[in-house]
């Protein structure tokens, strides 16, 4: 299945990266995406404890299921206001 | 609870915002807050902040603070208007109204958006020198 | 800390208020609450409210509330309008703004100056019908 | 001494009077300025549980010693915003 992802705020910089796709198995979860992607991008890995991730435009944990046509997107700590 | 969510690179007009504000006779308070760009970001002075944001993130975000205002107390109407791009040292970024039968759930209502909004709304904001 | 108390028998103009507020660069809230006259006193329907004063001691007694807030945060500026005389329904009676650093502390004196004010400043009401 | 009395919002109905003027022994306090007026206006003295003193622009105790020239005022729970 497909992923779409996109980063936000300084994420771009640290991944050098606004979007890309992501081809998964079906079943995979947030984490095995997210495991994938910290491969590509260690300083991304780096920030997982501060990383908030969106499916869609709600915020999801690392078990949750994705399906294919997913939007997820990942972002540090946000600072409205 | 009626409720208006302005996500805009303009200004903010406060005068006109509250000339604007629509208040039935049972209610007897409005609270304002303007959050307003402050001259230093960690001990540096800056010029600016530029406020970047994940729009529909953001709507979606706001309107489940909203449900829960309305849950929680007797709020006739909220205005929220939050500023993208550039805003320079003492313009407002941010401005709430609240408006409800009396003070205390005004001002409870008014300060629980925001810390919610600081938690989960989906906007950014980076220092300019 | 700058502080402006006006009592006044004439409406409150708060977009001219707004527009006229003065706020430092080090400066990033600042908190307004408008109290309006509701259309109802203990289940009465009131056209208006009489507000008549004890004037000099509502100076003294603002001003050891002034003092006690600046005691307690770092508010920059402190600005409070009360009306006096017939206030229609609708039309505020009460109005203030709080200039602060934080949006916390600025939340915090508003109403401590509020709930005070309620306490120990000579001003009384009467509904008329 | 001489005292002036001001009445403020209800309790100049109640007394039917907005202010007049006691003579009292020097040394007289609050207290005794309160029993000379509810002997004179007996709705005033129901309302003492609920009654504000000020002498000037200060709030006072029942104890406190008045002075010659002193302005008191007496009035209800206060009602701003």
């Amino acid at each position: 299945m497909t992923i779409r992802v996109q980063f936000w705020s300084y994420f771009k910089d640290l991944t050098g990266c606004a979007d890309l796709t992501e081809e998964l198995p079906e079943g995979s979860t947030v984490h095995d995406l997210l495991k994938r992607l910290h491969a590509h991008h260690p300083k991304l890995a780096a920030m997982q404890n501060s990383t908030l991730i969106a499916v869609g435009v709600d915020y999801q944990g690392r078990s949750h299921v994705l399906r294919d046509g997913d939007e997820v997107s990942l972002f540090p700590p946000v600072q409205g206001g | 609870m009626k409720h208006q969510l302005t996500l805009t690179p303009g200004a903010i007009d406060e005068p006109a915002l509250i000339a604007a504000r629509q208040m039935s006779a049972g209610m007897g308070a409005a609270v304002y807050f303007s959050g307003v760009v402050r001259g230093s970001e960690e001990d540096q002075t800056i010029s600016a902040i530029e406020y970047t944001a994940f729009a529909q993130m953001v709507e979606r975000q706001f309107h489940l603070i909203f449900d829960q205002i309305e849950k929680r107390w007797p709020i006739e109407s909220l205005r929220i208007v939050h500023r993208l791009g550039v805003v320079k040292v003492n313009e407002p970024s941010l401005w709430l109204e609240v408006v409800a039968p009396h003070r205390g759930e005004a001002f409870a209502a008014g300060q629980f958006l925001i810390d919610e909004m600081k938690r989960t709304v989906p906007i950014w904001k980076k220092p300019l020198p």
